[in-house]
């Protein structure tokens, strides 16, 4: 492991479009299609949520819009890789629904349904545990996920698994003394850790100026002796490389900070009024490079698809979501009863 | 007088304290241009800068801590916790350090600052953000802990909690802040902390409750009028210190006792209260102390039924009251 | 059987449920090479290699997190924290996580792993070594609290609480490491979660305590034989769940309680024993309930008067006893 | 202020003699002599706290043998500036000690007497605060008084004061969360804080290589984008003059991280016994750099004191400290009723 790290920033392509000119590394071309139908799938599924929030059905949401290149990239390199575990973060809506989940169980959650898969209801949506695909997030407390997901693999090392940790969260949690801690430890026993920054610039309101003096979060991983790398985080397959890769070294050395780089589309939450402290026309200018569009083009730039099975693949994921909503609307809240289960385990 | 809110009269209190004195600020997340996340510092940042109303960074214990030196050093520092929620990396400050300053250093350094956090659930607020957490520092000595439940009662112990010389928790209860309005007088008050308020004057019992659920003790106290049961309110305003000889006076004076609090049952407030009352008021009492409290079980779910199971409702109250009266 | 120190007994059960269980592991700050402060972990990094007696960065936040991420992979984790009094940086893991990680995933996620604390004063600790700090994890569903007082009980508890699949705080009393000796069975045994324990038959009233406190009950109880009142004493030894059917049963032979503890009085675990008594026994009391607990300051300063001026002490208990007998 | 700082090590004299030929800037030779003379009584003191430990009449007590250089050139150049407040740890004994405090209140404090200047004996010795000192240490928590500090800074900026700040911490702190935090929002916002980590290599039985990756905790500085420095802590005159700067650095342009090398003499407190963990012969090698004789030794070089002024100053401290010893002893404990004053003020 090197021990003076240096930070590497991935080639930014202003345009939009994906640089790749082949397939990249590891994988066929039929996963982008599959991984461009997730994307569109979970968009649907985040946009109509926000909708069904409006409408009084769904309490509380945050939107992965424009956080979704970074969150699906990393996935398909966890899932090429067969053995990654993840701990995400509440804003990784996308990165959930694409895991496996179907679009009934995404709405039941966020409708605090018995059919929720993450809590039974218990918790925000799609916050607990959906162990079959490997992840866990017990809370939505900025940053106190990091230490667990070091401990989770000091624990599979000493249990002689080679699984690799992946953690997400936001710039702002980059300020929490736990995320310091967290890098502190993962560094020291050289643990299979990879920290997955998804810098969207706010903390809510707080503006990255207000909330660190370095420009990259990425430089911080030279107080703790490992690699860390900036990466263009609206570009699914920049973000897909750039984690193969950490998979890689994280599984033969240690630690590995990846920063990428997203635009938040949304308000914080569908609590939030982003008018209040965002500039205009920021939102805009930043959905010019949303990776919805974006990663469609280049899949049909490079052939793999046509514009008429985008076509289809909107309307057939759109009719999942409508499908989702409709039963998970007349689906059954928990048993009242449920209240006092599980307090404690057997 | 005007009606106000709860998040009104917060707003009120603060900004108006921050204009009588320049050594008053706010620090905390989101506080400054988007007046907090609730708006409780709605316009502050204009009025008074960014010197004044100053946006953290992300980490609770370092909001806690500079907050807490800047105390020593004269200023009235008033930190924001976003949600009570969050206030557990901050604890070490609050808990260890600034509630034990004072007597650390025999009366040398004084803490005046007034730590402000929403609490409390109905709201949807699932596990994670609908905390109770007044238990904890209800039970630190060094603290003194607030909680309101109107605006006029927000208003004038927020104005005292940031006079005052000590660490201050004051707790705003989520749900009341727009619900809950209420007269409040245009011109300058202030309201003593420790002193517990009779909401409702009754013979037949006493109801001691403070936050969301004394509006739900009231409710229940009229249902119970209805059935010729003349119920006495007690609003804690104050947990700490307890105002033990205004409880004391009301439970002489009915004989039984009820405590109501959303809180965890065991080891909550009301445990205090009953024990105060069974240690003090023994001969007086005429009935075993109910307690109507939130279960043990990790505060409210998110699903609406079992929000709704978790909560002690005017129903709930009153139910347990109509049994206490007729023991 | 041979007669062990409560340290020894300690550090028995640590290793013989390493031996047992490949998946219990120890983390913490010097509890390798050095063998914790108090030496309770002496030996274990030589016979079981430092990658299962985990010397931690100086972060407690960061040995509650690890500990706890390696329980979500199944491991049995004992973080160790060196002083009661540094949780404080890591509750956030404890009581936020670590305490709702079960009902949090419906379930899915067991948490088992036992946060072994030493606590309390006595030994000239002063404001920042002699915390008692039973009174916050009491209060916090989702977690148990064992505080043994004898070497027996905490040798049995803490082979439980390793065993068990939630997360135990495991508070041991600094004062009784060296200075509670007793008799331990050598071969196998373990004691079950959630009893209390009567370590002393009396039908004139009913002295409720545990950890060190329990001794001085022992000895105040003597005191007060010599004087012909016959005083049982409860020693709760889990603090939660709280065995309410024992103390319940006790309070109801003898109709007079009192509740001791060394933590301050208000909103302490004796609050609650009070209370539930008043709820649940109040036909039977014969007297108001007793709380001769520690005061309401922040814990045992340094000076040996102020230290003794603090603690409730065998004497203290006595006199209390003496009037409520007289009652 | 420079966005990437560069970690300098400042030349380290490897026969223990300061490699200052002159006197050091803004300092007389009577300020040499002072600072030697408060070396020689804060070391006879703390060598005569040990043994009272043994004796029984000092419960407790950490010994700043190794670490006198380290504390007394930053006191010397905050009291040269005239304008700081400090925020010292546990360890700095002869730094309270030297700032102003006469032996017969330290033995106070060290036996729990109501003549404790810190906290009328309610907490461990010299812990609390000494005001007519300028100096506040609320708790021995590790850690906890950075984020204070920073505070307490940030309270100066807003009353208009030009005060500086320094904080004292171990390497052992630098682990801690609010360590991160502390050192973030100082950055953020520029504040005139000085942050002295006093290395020695150890938090108690913990080596570095078990608490970081990296050789310097000055290094992660650059984490906040200010300087960091690693200075021999041995050389009172090197300390003195990297904080001098630090402190015209730090009223001007925000925070500085001193690092200062220096080494643990004695066990961690009287509670410990180091041979458990410490290599043979580690402790003796360290003593060569002793800084009591180091010290002696360059002001008899340079002219400004005779070997017979050493033997002076050490028998007159030496009498200091059996007076102060004898008159702590048969002082009054605090009564018993203070035990509830100053629970709140007034
Ligand atoms: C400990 C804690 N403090 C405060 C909050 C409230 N809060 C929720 S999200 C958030 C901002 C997080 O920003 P960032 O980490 O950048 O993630 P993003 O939402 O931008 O993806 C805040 C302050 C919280 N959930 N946890
Ligand atoms: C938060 C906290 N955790 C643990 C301790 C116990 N403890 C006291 S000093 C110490 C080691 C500190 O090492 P370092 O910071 O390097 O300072 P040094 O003693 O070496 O000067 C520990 C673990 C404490 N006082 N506070
Ligand atoms: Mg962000
Ligand atoms: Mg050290």
């Amino acid at each position: 492991m090197p021990r003076k790290p240096t930070t590497r920033t991935r080639a930014n392509s202003s345009n939009g479009a994906n640089s790749q000119a082949k397939l990249p590394k590891g994988l066929k071309a039929s996963d982008l299609v599959d991984y461009y139908t997730r994307l569109v799938q979970a968009r649907s599924l985040d946009e109509r949520i926000w909708m069904l929030n409006r409408l009084g059905k769904v309490p509380i949401a945050a939107s992965s819009q424009g956080h979704e290149a970074a969150q699906l990239g990393s996935l398909l390199a966890a899932e090429k890789d067969g053995d990654c575990f993840l701990f995400p973060y509440y804003r990784d809506l996308a990165l959930k629904v694409a895991a496996g989940l179907s679009p009934v169980q995404v709405m039941m959650s966020f409708m605090g349904k018995a059919g929720d898969p993450y809590s039974h209801g218990r918790q925000f949506p799609l916050q607990g545990a959906d162990l079959p695909h490997k992840i866990i997030q017990i809370s939505n407390v900025v940053a106190a996920g990091l230490t667990q997901s070091v401990g989770y693999a000091l624990a599979c090392r000493m249990a002689g698994d080679e699984t690799v940790v992946l953690v997400y969260f936001g710039d702002g949690a980059t300020s929490q003394g736990e995320t310091h801690e967290a890098m502190n430890f993962a560094s020291i026993h050289k643990l299979p850790v990879i920290f997955i920054c998804e810098n969207n610039r706010y903390a809510i309101s707080t503006p990255q100026s207000a909330q660190m003096v370095v420009e990259e979060v990425a430089s911080r991983a030279a107080s703790y002796g490992f690699p860390g790398f900036t990466v263009d985080g609206m570009d699914l397959i920049q973000c897909y490389e750039a984690t193969r890769e950490a998979i890689t070294h994280a599984r033969a050395q240690g630690p590995v900070l990846l920063e990428m780089m997203v635009k938040r589309f949304m308000s914080h939450t569908t609590d939030d009024d982003d008018r209040r402290y965002r500039p205009e026309g920021e939102v805009e200018r930043a959905r010019e490079r949303d990776p919805v569009i974006t990663f469609a083009r280049t899949l049909i730039e490079e052939g793999m698809l046509t514009q008429k099975m985008v076509d289809e693949i909107a309307a057939e994921t759109l009719r999942s979501t409508d499908e989702a909503t409709d039963v998970a609307d007349v689906s059954s809240p928990p048993d009242a009863s449920n209240l006092h289960d599980s307090v404690y385990s057997p | 007088m005007a009606v106000k809110s709860v998040i009104e009269a917060v707003r009120e209190a603060i900004r108006e304290e921050m204009e009588r004195d320049s050594k008053v600020f706010v620090i905390g997340e989101d506080v400054g241009i988007r007046g907090g996340v609730f708006l409780a510092t709605q316009g502050l940042a204009e009025e008074f800068g960014n010197n004044r109303v100053i946006d953290a960074p992300l980490a609770e214990a370092s909001i806690m801590g500079i907050a807490l030196g800047a105390a020593f050093r004269g200023m009235r520092p008033i930190p924001e916790v976003q949600f009570s929620d969050f206030v557990w990396p901050s604890v070490n400050q609050l808990i260890g350090e600034a509630a034990r300053t004072c007597y650390g250093t025999n009366g040398a350094v004084p803490v005046p600052m007034v730590i402000r956090m929403p609490y409390g659930g109905g709201i949807r607020g699932g596990l994670f953000h609908s905390q109770n957490v007044e238990t904890h520092f209800f039970h630190t000595p060094g603290l003194k802990v607030v909680a309101p439940c109107t605006p006029y009662d927000a208003k004038g112990l927020l104005k005292s909690a940031i006079r005052d010389n000590n660490p201050v928790v004051f707790l705003e209860h989520k749900k009341t802040y727009r619900l809950v309005r209420g007269e409040v007088p245009d011109e300058e008050y202030t309201l003593p902390i420790g002193k517990a308020d009779v909401k409702r004057q009754g013979s037949n019992l006493t109801v001691v409750s403070y936050g969301l659920t004394l509006h739900y003790c009231l409710e229940a106290a009229e249902e119970l009028a209805a059935e010729g049961v003349d119920v006495e309110v007690l609003d804690l305003r104050t947990l700490s210190p307890l105002d033990t000889a205004t409880i004391l006076e009301s439970v002489k004076k009915t004989g039984r006792l009820a405590v109501v609090h959303e809180d965890n049952i065991t080891g909550g407030v009301g445990a205090e209260v009953a024990a105060l009352a069974a240690g003090q008021a023994f001969e007086y009492l005429d009935a075993p102390i109910a307690r109507i409290c939130g279960p043990d079980v990790p505060t409210m779910p998110f699903a609406q039924t079992l929000e709704d199971a978790y909560m002690p409702t005017s129903d709930k109250i009153a139910e347990g009251l109509r049994r206490l009266a007729a023991y």
